[in-house]
Formats: C-alpha cells, structure tokens, sequence
C-alpha cells in the first residue's frame, strides 16, 4: 500500500454509503491502527439525490483530509458516476454497479462491474445490504484494509440480530470482488 | 364521458407511488423508480394522481 | 382537463429539490392555483419566505420572489407590502421557520392585520436540517434531537394566529389538494392577514423516524385524521383526540393595516 | 434668497438628511439615543406620503428595510449599540443580495446594555466585521450636526451607487447637541438614485456581472420578475454551489467597494502639512481633537488632525502617509482601542502610535489629548 | 489499559468534550453544519443528569445559557454563523456581566445563508469584534478530531477561569470529517471550576475588583443573593453610571485577557526555526499548509508552518518575531482576508505578508499554497 | 397593620428610580406580598427581567435577580429553570419588553409550559426611551412615534398567552393592589406558565401625551374600567366596549416542561 | 378599633398624591411635593394610601 | 464677551430648562448668526431627578461641544445645586431659585438669588414659565445675546396664543436679574 490511498464511495442518498466509507475508515483506523480520514458530501440542500464518501488511508498522519486523487471508485447509480466518477488516478480503480450505470465513465482507470444491488437482494436477501456488498468487494479488490479488519468493522457496527446477514454480505462482495481481478 | 391520456414526466416523477396508491381506480404501477400507467383504460378522470403528485410528474389528459 | 402550472414555474427550475414525496410541492400546486384563480399578475406578486424546505417555494414561481433569512419572512414580507401596498403579498415557509425563530413576525403581522396570506407548510419537523424537533413536533415522538422522545409540547398554529390577531385563519392538508387552492384563494382575496396552515408530510427526516413505513402511509395519516371544522361540534372530545380540524377556523373583519397608515398620512398632508 | 437654518439635534438633522436624499420607508425599533431619529421620521415621512413603521424589534426592522428597498423605496433605519448587533445577520443579508439601505447607528456606551445615556465609540470595528462572512462595508462618521445631514445623504448615495447597506456612525454627543445647521437647497447635493435595469424583464439579470461591478437591481412590482436569496447565488439571483460562480460573485461584492476606495473616502485634515504629531481621531472625538491642536499650535508644537468621515473602507493610503510624515500618532477614541488597530497596520512600523481613550461615559477632552501628544513629543 | 479510542466526527467530539470537561447544560437552535454537536448531546447530557434544551432561536439559546451559567452549571451552545451573528447582543451581555459559557461556531460559507453546507473560516474578526462595545475575546480553532475534543475541554476550563464566553470555531470540514480519537482518560486533563466565593453571601460582590482581576462568581440557587444586570455597574453589580467605577470595570474586563495573553495562546510551529518563508494558517486550511509545506520542503524550499489554536487574544508576539525572521508570510484562510489584518499590523512591515484565500466553497488544497510560497520566494 | 416591605427591599435601594406616580412600584409591592404569602426563599428565588422602567424591578428586591437584554427576560429565566428545577423563577417586565421585542420567548415559554411566574406590567407604552408606541398602545392614541395617533391594533396579552398554551393567565390593574398580589400569588403556585398582566400608567410619557390630567386620572381610569371576568358574562358586548376583564382568565392543567425533561432523564438513565 | 398612626417616608414620597386622592376619608393632603398628614384622626385603617403608594412611602400603624 | 461663553441651566426635570437652553442657542445662533452648541444631560434612565441644559456661544466655531468651565449658572431646585453647580468659572456667577435652594454652592463665583418659581406663578400667574423667567435672567445678567434676539427667540418658539405670556415672562425675568446686578 502507497502512503496515501484515497477511496470514494457514491450511490443515491439512503444507499448507506456514508456507513461503508465510515466502516472502512473504522477498519483502517481503529483496527488497524493506520490514520484514516472519513468525509461525506453534503450536497447544498441535502436532499436526495448523489451522495458519496471519501476515505483516506495512511500509514503517516494526514495531513490534508480531502480526496486529492482517488485510487479507487465505486459508483452505484448512474447519476453519481456522472458526478462522482472523476479525480480517479490513472491505473486507478472504478466500480460500478453492473445494473444501474449503463454509461461508462472514460478514463485512464481500471472498470469493473459488478451487480451489487443484485447481489444485496438476490443473493444476500434483503437490498438494504447492498452497501456492505459493496464495501466487502472494494476491499477484495484493493486490499487496503485486511478482510479480517473490514469484516470486524462490519460487525462491530450492526445490531446482533443482523450480524449474520451482514457477514454474508461482506464475505460475498468480498469473494466476488476479488474474482473480478482474475 | 371521453378516455384519459395519462402523461407521466419522466424527467420529474421522483417515484414516491403517492399517485399509485390514491388512484381509485388502480391505472398507475410503480416501476422501479418511475410510475408507469398500467391500465390508462380504467382511468375515471378524478384527478387525484395530478393533484396529490408532489413533483408536476402526472398529467391527466383528455384523450 | 390537466392544470397548466408550468406557465407558473420558472422555465428549467422543475424537478424541485424536494425529497421524493415531500408534500411541499402538492402545496406548491396548489398556490399556483389559488393564485391563478385570484387572477393575480405575477408581476405585481411578491412570494416572501425564509429558509428551510419549504422557504424553497418562491425560487419555483415566476414572480417577484424573496428567499429571506431564516423565520424573517413576515418581516420582509411586512417591509415589501407597506412600501409597495398595491402589490399582492404571500409568505410561504415551514412550521420551523414560522413558529420558532419567526414566531415573533408572525404574531407581530398577525397583530397588525396586514394584507398579506401566508402559507405555513407544517410537516412537524426542521426537514431541511435533517429532523430537529420543531415547535410543532408531537410531544413524544422522535426527532434527531429527542432520542428518548419529544418532551415539548406543540403549538397549535392556527389557535396562536388567532390569540395574535390574525382575521382568516384555515387549515387544511397536504391531502386535501382541493382544499388547499380553495383556502388560499380565500385567504388572498380576505383584506388582512390570513393564515393557511397546511399539514404535510416530510418522509425523509419525520416520516422514518416516526415509524411511517411510506410516505403514502403519512398521507393517509393526514388524510384519515382531518375533520372539517363545522362538522367537530357533532363530535365529542374523545372522538376528536389525535384529530386536527380542517377549513376555517376563524374569520372576522378588521381595518387592514395600509389602510390604516393610508389614513396617517392622509392627516400629516392635511 | 437667505437658505433655510435651524438649530437642531444631531439626530434630528439625521432625518432630515434622510428626507432631502429622497428616503420614502423607515422601519425601526425605539432605542437611546437614536429615538429622535424615528421620531422625526414618523413626523415628516407621511407628510410626503412615506411610510413610518415601528416593528416588533431591530431584526424585524432590517428586514422590513431590506423588503422595503427591494420595491424601490429608499429605507432607513436607525438603532443604537444593542439594535446594530441585533441586526447582524440581516445586515449580512442586504450585503449578498444587494439591497442599498442606511443603517444609523448613534453610538451609546458600553457592550450590552452599558450605558444608554452615555456617549461612546466603540462600535466603529464592529461596522466592518459585526455580520459573518465575508462582505465589504461602508461607514460614515459624522461630526457636527451639519455634517450628519449631509452624511445622511451621502450614505443613501453611496448605497444606492453600490447597492449595499452602508452604515453612518454617530456618538451620542454628536447626535443630541444641537446646532446650526443650514439647509442646503434641492438640488444643491447631488441625489444618487440607484441604475435602472436597461435589459427588458425577459432578460433581466439581478447579478450580471457583465452589466458592471455594480448591476442594475429592479424594483419589485415595476414591471420585473426576479429572484433574491441570501443563498450564495448565480448572475440570475438563483442558488448555486458551483465554486466558480460562487467565487465571483463573492469578490465582486467585495471588491465593488475595494476597488472605489478613493472615491468613497472622505476626510478633513488640519495643519498636517508640517505636522510632526498627528491626532487621529473622528466624531465628536475629533472636535477635542481640533480643539487640543489649536492649543498646542499656540505653545508652538506642530500637532495636526487628521479626521476620517469615511471610516470603512479605511483611509489607509493618507495614514500611511501621514504615518512616513510625522513622529508620532495619536489615535483618540471612545473606546478601548478600536480603529488603532488599523492605524498600526497601515503605519507599518513608519511611527509611533499611541492611543489615548476613553470609556467613562464621558466625552474625550481637548486636555487629554494634549497631554498626549506632548507625552510622545 | 488501552485507552478508548473511536472513529468520530469533529462534531461529535465537541459533543464528547463538552462532557469530558463537566458540561451540564445545552441550549441550542439547529443549524447546519453544526447540528451533530446538538444532536449528541442530547443523547448524552441527560444520561448524567444534565439539561438539553432546543430553544425557539438562536438568541434565546444563547440566554438560556447564560441563565443556565448563573446556577453554575457549564454550560455550552453550538451554531454556525447566521446563528452566531445573530447571538451577538448576547455575547456582549455575557462578556459584561462576566459569565462563563461556552460558544461552538462551526463556520460555512458566505455572509448571510451562504452555502450553508461548504465551508468557511470568515467569522474569524467577528468572533473578536462582532459584538458591539468593548469586550475581550477569547477564541480557539482546532483543527482536528482530537483537538477539537482537547479545545474544547481548554474552551471550558478559560471560560470558568476567564468567566466570559469562549468560542471555538471550526470550518465545516473539521467539524464534519471522521477521524481516530483517543480519549484521555478522566483526570488527564485539567478541568478548571470557576472560582467559588470566598466571602460569605452577607459581604459577596460579584464583581469585587480586590478579590482579583476574576473575582469570583457565585451560583443562583446557592445561598448567594446578588443581582446580575448588563447596565454598566459596580463591584457589588448595581448599575452606576459613575466615571470612575465604569472605567475600572471596562478596563479590567479587557484587560483579564490581555494580561494573560501569553497564558491564554496556545499554537503549533512546524519547521519554522530556518524558515525562509511563513505559512500562517489555522483550522483544516492549516492541515492543507503542512502538507505544502512538507511538499516544498521535499524541493529545499525553507517554508514553515506557524498555526494558531488561540486565534484570540492574537498571537501579536511571535507573530512579530517571525516576521522579522522571514522573508514572506503566506496568510493562508477560507475568506477573503480577515486574519491578514492582524498579521500584517504585527509584522510592521518587517517582512513581506501576502494573502492566500478561497471563498468558493471548496477547501484550500496544498498545491495552491504551495505555488502562493514559490511566488512570494 | 403597615407592611414590612423593608426585609424584601436591598437596602439603600429607596428612593427607587420611577417617576411620581409610576404604577411599577405599586406592582412591585404586590409581588413582594405575593412572594411573602408564597413562603419563597429569596435565596431560591430568581427574579428576571428584561430592559425597560418595568425591568428595573428585580433590581430592588433581595434573591437572586437577574436583569438581562431586552425582551430575553422569559429565554433566560427558562435557562436558570432548567438548570436548576428546584428554584422558583418569576419573570417580570414591560409591555415593551415583553411583547415586542420579547415576543418569541414570551409565546414559546406558554407553549413549554415551563414553571415560571410572569408578571407583565402593561402601561401601554414604551416609557424608558420615552414614550414610543408598543403593541399595546391603544390604537389612535398618541406616542412619540405617532404623532398623527397610532395606527396599530393592539395585542390582547391575555389571549395571546393563551393562544401560546400558557395555563394560567390573569389580569389586574395598578388600581387593585390587593388583587396584584392574589393573581401573582395564585400564579406562583400553579405548576406550569403563568401570566399576570398587571395594567399600570406611565404619567411621563403616556399620561400627558393622551389627556390624562394627572396620574390619579390614569389610576381612576383604570379602577373604572375595569371588569371582574365573572362579572362580565352578565353584560353586553355594548357594556364591555373600552371594558378589560380582570380576574384569572384561564386556567388549565398539563405536564409541567422540567417535569417532562425528569422523564427524559429517566428514560436515558435507565 | 384603635386609631392610626400615619408614617411618612420622606425620602421616599414623591408627590404624585394618590394616596391623597384615593383616600376615602380625606386624612391626606398634598404639601407642594410633599404629602402631609392632615386628618389622622379620620383614618380607618382602609390601607388604600399605603397600598397604592408606588414609593414605599407611607405606612399605616396601629397608634 | 469672551471668544466662549458657557451657561449652565439646571433643575428638576419638567421645569423646561432644556427649552430654556434651546431658545438661549438660537437666538444666539440662529438670530445673532454666533456659533452655539446646546446639549443636556441625560441621566442613566431618564426618569425625574435634576436635569441640566449647556449652551456655549462663541464668535469662532466650536470645537468640543461640551462646556470645559462655566461662565454662568443656573440652579432651579435643591438637588440641581448640589449635582450641577460646580465647574464654575472663577468670577463667574451663579443663579438660584431663592425659595428652592437653600444651602448655597461655595465657590470662587458670585452667588445671585431670585424667586424665579414665584414670579411666574404670582407675577406673571403661570408656573409653568418659569424657566422663560429664569431665561430672561440669565440674559440680563450676563448679555451673552441681547435682549431683542432672545425674546425674538423665545416668542419664535411659543404658539400664538401664549406669547404675550411667555413676553411678559421673559421681560420680567430680564428686568429683575438686571436689578441684581445693581
Ligand atoms: C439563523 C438561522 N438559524 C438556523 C438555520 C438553520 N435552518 C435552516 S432551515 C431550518 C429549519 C427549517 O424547518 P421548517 O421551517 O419547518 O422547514 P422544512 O425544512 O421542514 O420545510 C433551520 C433550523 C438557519 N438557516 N439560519
Ligand atoms: C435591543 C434593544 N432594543 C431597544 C432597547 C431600548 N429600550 C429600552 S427599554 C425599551 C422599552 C421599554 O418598554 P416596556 O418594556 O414597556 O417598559 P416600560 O419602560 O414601559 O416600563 C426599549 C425600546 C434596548 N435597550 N435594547
Ligand atoms: S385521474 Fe384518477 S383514476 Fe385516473 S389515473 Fe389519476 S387517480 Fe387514477
Ligand atoms: S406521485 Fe408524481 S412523483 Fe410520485 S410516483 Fe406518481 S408521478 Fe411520480
Ligand atoms: S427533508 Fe423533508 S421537508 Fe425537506 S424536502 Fe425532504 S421530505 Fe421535504
Ligand atoms: S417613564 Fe413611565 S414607566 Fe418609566 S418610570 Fe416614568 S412613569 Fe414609570
Ligand atoms: S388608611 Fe385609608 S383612611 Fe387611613 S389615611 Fe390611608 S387611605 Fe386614608
Ligand atoms: S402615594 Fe406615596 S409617593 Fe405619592 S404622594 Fe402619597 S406618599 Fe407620596
Ligand atoms: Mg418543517
Ligand atoms: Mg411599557
């Protein structure tokens, strides 16, 4: 890992992507004991629409806490890949969900795709899941975090009773996350 | 009484199905995100989908 | 057969900020209907509001429109009629806006009987800062700030508009669009302040919290617990608990405040 | 034919000022000791056909002015310490919608409540820094009575030429004394009326920056549909977070007054050319200020004034000049130190500057001041 | 044992050391962007007994404070800036009658509404200057999680030393942003109480200059009858209008802060020993400044970083000394130039003092400093 | 027989600073009695006021007094009553002070119900900064600001603090001191909000300006008209013309605000 | 009933002649700026003077 | 007269004192084209108690508006003796109401009584004009304005129906504080 690796989440507002940067960065920061800085836009009247969560990872203390380039991406609707998917580091990473971003933002970065919506509903059962889907998936792909911490991080943030359901999510984007760099 | 032409505003209809549930008649269907007019043929013209649509989406539309 | 509003609406402004559901833009449809009906020349309307969801209204109308600071809008409202008394004058705004850091304007305007209708979109929250209790807010329920349950108690707007002052009080809901249009109407053609209260709905930061599994359901909930005013003497108080009651509430005639400052300055030029 | 004269109250002549610069609305709320203000407003605005309102409080009667203006009539209003902090925000809000409007404020004592009867300076930084944000401002400090109605209409004009509030500072002295004053005849001071759109309603923009750095703002009910927000906004008055739009228009606002310095500033000097002291002070200050240089000039001492009647945007190019030319200054105030700073900032270290205060509730006598300025002789 | 740490935004801390350092009492109006400061505590306050009042505005929150603070209850609001120009009147109404509560302005952008949810640092003069009347400040910007946490515990502790309102300011991107925090655990940092009387209720005077430039204050409810008034009084706190105790009053009232300037000021130099050129910045804008100048470093570039955590009283002194050892000074802030004007009266033009600024909503990143530094070498 | 006022004055604070005949210190002898009846501990008791000759008051009387910013009297007293339940909290003020400016806290103190005492002293008239016109000037009357007779309606204190949700709410006159302290008396006891109006004179600034000849004409005006609210059912809205009724005027109970936040405490403590 | 005793606080009297007006038996007279007792024997102990006294400036004693 | 002159006017407020220091600068500077500056004291709350009214004439502009040491002194009560009769200029004379003021002010002034109260209530028959009495005085006795500008002045500021009053009460207070000089 660089010194300073930077990563956006972005989906539609209630998404939970806020939860998974603020996860990751839990992961980061108080698992791993590496820095870590979490920040979230708010939009002028947040309300609805785009919405997305950068993280930044180091092992130095951080300095400036905005994204400066990012090393990796996940847009899950098309609205925020129009918004959000830019600053991306070329051989950067850029995830999409595979369902609902039909056009492909063009750059000097790596695309994947992936159905995680999809995957939150049909494979994990309920859709309100599809941000730690998503997040297990960044993880595999970027290995920033361990799966160990990542997964710790999950846990450590859901209630009891949704514990399982949540490790099945993560453990899922995870595998199919990594799967994608083969 | 003449048919309704039920025009949806694609670019405003922000899928909150208020409009699908106060239909009495049971014409509109959320898809998704978006309404969709299932059945314009069972429309009675009450007007309660363009009225209580919060975002100018619905319009009802003599034939 | 279908409303013409977007001879209203500003070219470009739709869709609206509002949240998907939010009963803001149900009233917004029925202002624009109200004024339509009125025959108001939107040249010579000015739209007053503060800040907050709601006080987002005037930016959508094609008017003389005033997006103020927050819970000032009767006061600029109030500067904009008595300079200008020809002019038509709506304020539009939420129950924060209006009745906690604005409560004084509008008893104030209340008070003075000034010509002006205002629309105050009650949704029981402080939507547009994400689900603060309001003064309005049902004592009980949860908002960001109350985590163990309301503990104030509510305004009830239409009963304060009245102890100020106010000669047209209504109040109706977001449900009832027809209704909306029709107290509005009244309310600009009334000489003197009118006030049209409109329950609403804000899923995003009331409706979730609150344990409304939709918007729809906030819908009904209005919908199923208006009673129009002149019905509730048939009902007794237990039947009228949880119940808000609908159309006029209070109606009286007074000298309109410009009419009364016409007279001033009819005596200083004497 | 002989021109009209008469003796009256600071405050008075305020109103007055107010009345031949074409003001038509005041709103405000009754505070000492700037009441006089209202009440000879409340007199003479409906004689006209103007419009005299008394509001439930200052913040009320900001945002009536602001309302008020915005149909085109020239509006005012006038308060005291308390009623200025009141109406910060507002203040703020005329400032980025760009509403020309005249805000008095007749200078008590003390923070907070202090002392009502008492006269005092000690508002002057809060003038330039009182509303969050960043804003330009424009403040005027008058120091007769005679000046104060001329301020007044100079205050209207500068607000109207720049389409901002613009504040005008008196201390309680200067606004109770009475004297002499002689009215200048209609049309002897210039009237600055605010620029009329040239763009038909269709095309209208109230913030196009390209109409100048000062565009033409419409009047409500005249014809034009327009939108004002105290949101951060585009050329079309509608909010935008687009930094590029947000940007320019912030530095425009700024600027707008920035770059007319020269023409804004006003001041009077006496007996600096060969001045090796200098007294800086404004307001009533500056009349024991006058006083004080005639008795040191007597026992021989070059002592000068320099007195601003513009304060914000701050004379700093004569300063600094002044500050290159003489030994020493004296900044004489009614407060703790307040427009010094500035004083020390534009002398960058060329002189020695000294303050001489006051907070007693008492006026600054010409004796102190002399005595100062032979201390750092 | 391993200390408690936690991933938090910078709110949240706020909220977490208020706790920490024995806060009770929170009034407050919501507003963006500082409402998590409110919505924590009212989860946590009332788990320890202590009160958590929304108010009806930001002016009645501010009173409800200062009634609070009477009781001795610590007490705490948070807000942003229209709610903050809106406190002004009160703010002065607590310097004067010297009560100690606790202020939180987590800064937006623009005057007015602005850009409610962008950042800003343009309510810097104001927190020195906003009210009207003299008064000291006293004024903190962290600039991280953690420091906001240990900034406000210190916001506490010279507000109870002090007694007289404290405010911490921090831009939006601090206060919004998640970052580790170590709690310290109770005990390792100092709490300071306000002093209790030492005269028994019969003799107490609140504002008894001879039980020291802080005389002690008493609690409502403790036995203590006394009167509170924001009139300028005497020792026993009864108004007077009598020169001489208004004058010792107001002067000790200013100068219990600029006696203890050296006390009070608090910052952090990063490579300034051989600096050739000075970032002077504060909040995140600051956390932008180390990484440019960790940047210019890396091309031999001597650039330094000096970052006030005391913005008031100013830190003047060092200020001054590092302007005579450098060549440059970059003032770095989110406005368009407010604490420059400090800078550039402390260095009396002993070195060159540039501005580098951003109003547009967006953060200042460390490229554009970076360039600012190279330009002024 | 004479009444020891002496023990609750500080002393050497008589002569007090209102004009002859000023009605303040009629009411402020009521309030001493009220206190006295009601056993309160003065080292308990907080006495806050506002700005105004009215807001002087607290700073006669030996407890815990607080004179705070103009119209912010009820918004402070709130913070001392949260902060410390235990103590009795009594605001008191002007017309002015209470209604204008202080509107806000004054409406939003009656809707939380909080348990403070608030004595308003209503001579109609802004009389510290000289006789300005305020919310309660009769309309037509003469002010310093209406030179050509006010053109504002008035505020009905009364029905605006029970429009705001106050639960007890009397009114009394400067000419009926042993009903002063009766109402306030009553008032302190309830648990909740209570509003004592009290109708006094300004002869300085209010008296001469509308024709009274002196202030025995204002005190007799005052004891002539008015009308116990008991009394006032029997009479005709023809008899009642230019009437103020007197008496309490409502009375109701509901949860008391600290009580509600004990609750809270409660629920986030278990 | 016993008779009264009239106290005056000078120091405290104003002169605004209240009590003097709303005294039922006419005990009071108003002296320039002074009230005065003039008719002690005529009290009836009513306490109206001392009542609505705005000054703390007379009180009614048992003799 | 001297370069500056400054009066003092004092007593209990209601007496019309300011109004007497009005008409002094008016008809000094409006009618006789001098400078002259009025102000008054403004207690801490405006309420009752003594009150004063400064004039200062002068043939040359004036600076400092506020009176530095007073060439004359009027003192209508009591109370306005005691709190504003002093600064007097050495030499300089002072005014009491004789039947008001009893302990007299010590100083190195002249010290001149006249029953202004009872003049105007007995000799001119209106209390009410006593500080026209006293005016007529004070200008008798000093020559600050000449007697036609000041009753000018005064008759400019009362309404038709009592300026044969307010004539008679200025001319008596003129003639009697002449008188004291002799
Ligand atoms: C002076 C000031 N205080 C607080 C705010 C923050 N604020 C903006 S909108 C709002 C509440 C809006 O609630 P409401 O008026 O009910 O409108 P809604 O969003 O619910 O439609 C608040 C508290 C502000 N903008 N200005
Ligand atoms: C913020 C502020 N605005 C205005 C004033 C001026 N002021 C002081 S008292 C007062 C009115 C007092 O009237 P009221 O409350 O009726 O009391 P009264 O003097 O009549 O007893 C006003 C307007 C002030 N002190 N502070
Ligand atoms: S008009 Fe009535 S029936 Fe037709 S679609 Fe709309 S709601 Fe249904
Ligand atoms: S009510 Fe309007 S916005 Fe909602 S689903 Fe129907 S058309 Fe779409
Ligand atoms: S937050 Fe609530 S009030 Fe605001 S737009 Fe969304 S639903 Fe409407
Ligand atoms: S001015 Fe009026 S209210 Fe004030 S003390 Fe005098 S009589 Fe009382
Ligand atoms: S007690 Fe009654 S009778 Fe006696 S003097 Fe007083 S008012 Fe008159
Ligand atoms: S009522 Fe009191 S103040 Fe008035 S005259 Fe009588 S004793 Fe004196
Ligand atoms: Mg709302
Ligand atoms: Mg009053």
């Amino acid at each position: 890992m660089s010194q300073r690796y930077e990563i956006r989440f972005s989906g539609a507002g209630g998404q939970g992507l806020i939860t998974a940067g603020i996860i990751l960065a839990e992961a980061a920061s108080i698992i791993e004991g590496k820095s870590a800085v979490q920040s979230q836009s708010y939009g002028p009247e947040a309300r609805g629409g785009a919405s997305k969560s950068e993280v930044i990872i180091s092992d130095a203390p951080i300095d400036y806490p905005k994204a400066t380039i990012v090393d990796a991406c996940l847009a899950m609707t098309q609205e925020a890949a129009d918004k959000y998917a830019n600053g991306i580091k070329e051989g950067g990473l850029l995830l999409l969900d595979a369902d609902y971003v039909q056009k492909t933002p063009v750059g000097n970065f790596k695309v994947y795709r992936l159905p995680i919506m999809r995957i939150a509903k049909v494979d994990v059962g309920r859709e309100i899941v599809a941000n730690v889907v998503a997040l297990g998936a960044v993880v595999g792909m970027t290995g920033v975090v361990s799966r160990e911490a990542a997964e710790e991080a999950v846990l450590r943030k859901v209630p009891e009773a949704f514990k399982e359901l949540n490790k099945k999510a993560f453990n899922l984007g995870f595998e199919k996350g990594k799967e994608l760099l083969n | 009484m003449s048919s309704a032409r039920l025009e949806v505003i694609e670019r405003n209809c922000k899928g909150c199905s208020i409009c699908v549930e106060f239909c009495p008649k049971n014409v509109l269907e959320m898809d998704v995100f978006l309404v969709k007019v299932a059945r314009p043929e069972d429309c009675i013209k009450c007007m309660q989908c363009e009225l209580l649509c919060p975002d100018f989406a619905i319009k009802v539309h003599d034939a | 057969m279908a409303y013409d509003y977007d001879k209203s609406i500003r070219p470009g402004k739709l869709p609206h900020i509002w949240c998907p559901g939010c009963g803001h833009g149900i009233v917004m449809k029925g202002l624009i209907r109200a004024m339509d009906t009125c025959g108001l020349d939107r040249k010579n309307t000015a739209i007053v509001s503060g800040i907050g969801c709601a006080s987002r209204l005037p930016g959508y109308l094609d008017a003389c429109t005033l997006h103020t600071a927050h819970g000032r809008a009767a006061a600029f409202a109030t500067g904009v009629k008595m300079a200008k008394p020809e002019m038509t004058v709506i304020c539009c705004g939420g129950d924060g806006d209006g009745t906690a850091i604005g409560g004084n304007h509008f008893i104030h305007a209340c008070r003075r009987n000034i010509d002006m209708t205002y629309v105050i979109m009650n949704n029981f929250i402080y939507g547009m800062t994400g689900g603060q209790f309001s003064p309005c807010t049902p004592t009980g329920a949860k908002a960001s700030t109350t985590p163990y349950g309301n503990p104030d108690p509510v305004f009830d707007i239409s009963k304060l508009a009245i102890g100020a002052g106010a000669t047209f009080v209504a109040r109706t809901t977001a449900a009832h669009p027809r209704e909306i249009d029709k107290l509005i109407t009244m309310g600009i053609k009334h000489k003197g302040m009118a006030i049209i209260e409109v329950l609403d709905d804000c899923p995003t930061t009331y409706g979730r919290r609150n344990k409304f599994r939709s918007v729809v359901d906030m819908m009904k909930h209005l919908k199923a617990n208006a009673v129009p005013a002149v019905a509730a003497s048939k009902l007794t108080a237990e039947q009228l608990q949880g119940k808000f009651l609908t159309g006029i509430l209070f109606q009286e005639e007074r000298p309109e405040y410009c009419a009364q400052y016409a007279e001033v300055i009819k005596k200083a030029q004497a | 034919m002989a021109k009209k004269v008469a003796l009256l109250q600071g405050n008075q002549a305020c109103a007055a000022g107010a009345m031949y610069a074409g003001c038509t609305f005041f709103a405000g709320y009754p505070i000492t000791p700037s009441t006089e203000v209202a009440e000879e407003l409340s007199i003479s605005l409906p004689t006209i056909g103007g419009k005299f309102i008394q509001m439930e409080d200052e913040i009320a009667a900001m945002a009536a002015v602001i309302g008020a203006s915005l149909t085109g009539a020239k509006s005012i209003t006038a308060t005291s310490g308390p009623g200025v902090s009141l109406k910060q925000e507002l203040i703020g809000y005329a400032c980025i919608a760009e509403v020309p409007c005249v805000i008095i404020n007749v200078m008590r004592g003390g923070p907070s409540t202090g002392m009502p009867t008492g006269p005092g300076q000690s508002d002057v930084m809060q003038a330039m820094w009182g509303t969050h944000g960043d804003h330009a401002a424009i403040a005027l400090v008058p120091s007769s009575v005679q000046e104060i109605f001329t301020e007044t209409v100079r205050a209207f004009n500068l607000a109207e030429k720049y389409r901002m509030p613009v504040q005008v500072l008196f201390d309680e002295i200067v606004g109770h004394m009475r004297e002499r004053i002689v009215f200048p005849e209609p049309g002897e001071l210039e009237i600055i009326n605010r620029a009329a759109p040239t763009d038909p309603p269709e095309t209208y923009k109230p913030y196009d920056a390209t109409k100048g750095q000062v565009p033409p703002l419409a009047s409500f009910g005249s014809g034009y549909k327009f939108h004002v927000t105290g949101l951060n906004k585009a050329a079309d008055g509608f909010p935008t977070t687009k930094a590029e739009y947000v940007d320019a228009e912030e530095r425009r606002q700024v600027n707008k007054v920035n770059d007319h310095a020269a023409a804004i500033e006003s001041n009077e000097e006496y007996l600096t050319e060969d001045a090796e002291v200098l007294v800086w002070a404004y307001g009533s200050t500056a009349r024991s200020a006058r006083y004080a240089v005639n008795e040191l000039r007597k026992e021989g001492i070059k002592a000068g004034l320099f007195r601003p009647i513009t304060l914000w945007p701050f004379p700093a190019k004569r300063t600094a000049e002044l500050a290159k030319q003489c030994k020493a200054i004296v900044v004489s105030e009614m407060n703790l130190g307040q427009m010094i700073h500035e004083v020390e900032r534009a002398a960058k270290g060329n002189c020695t500057v000294v303050g001489e205060f006051r907070v007693d509730g008492e006026p600054i006598n010409p004796g102190q001041i002399a005595a100062k300025v032979k201390e750092v002789m």
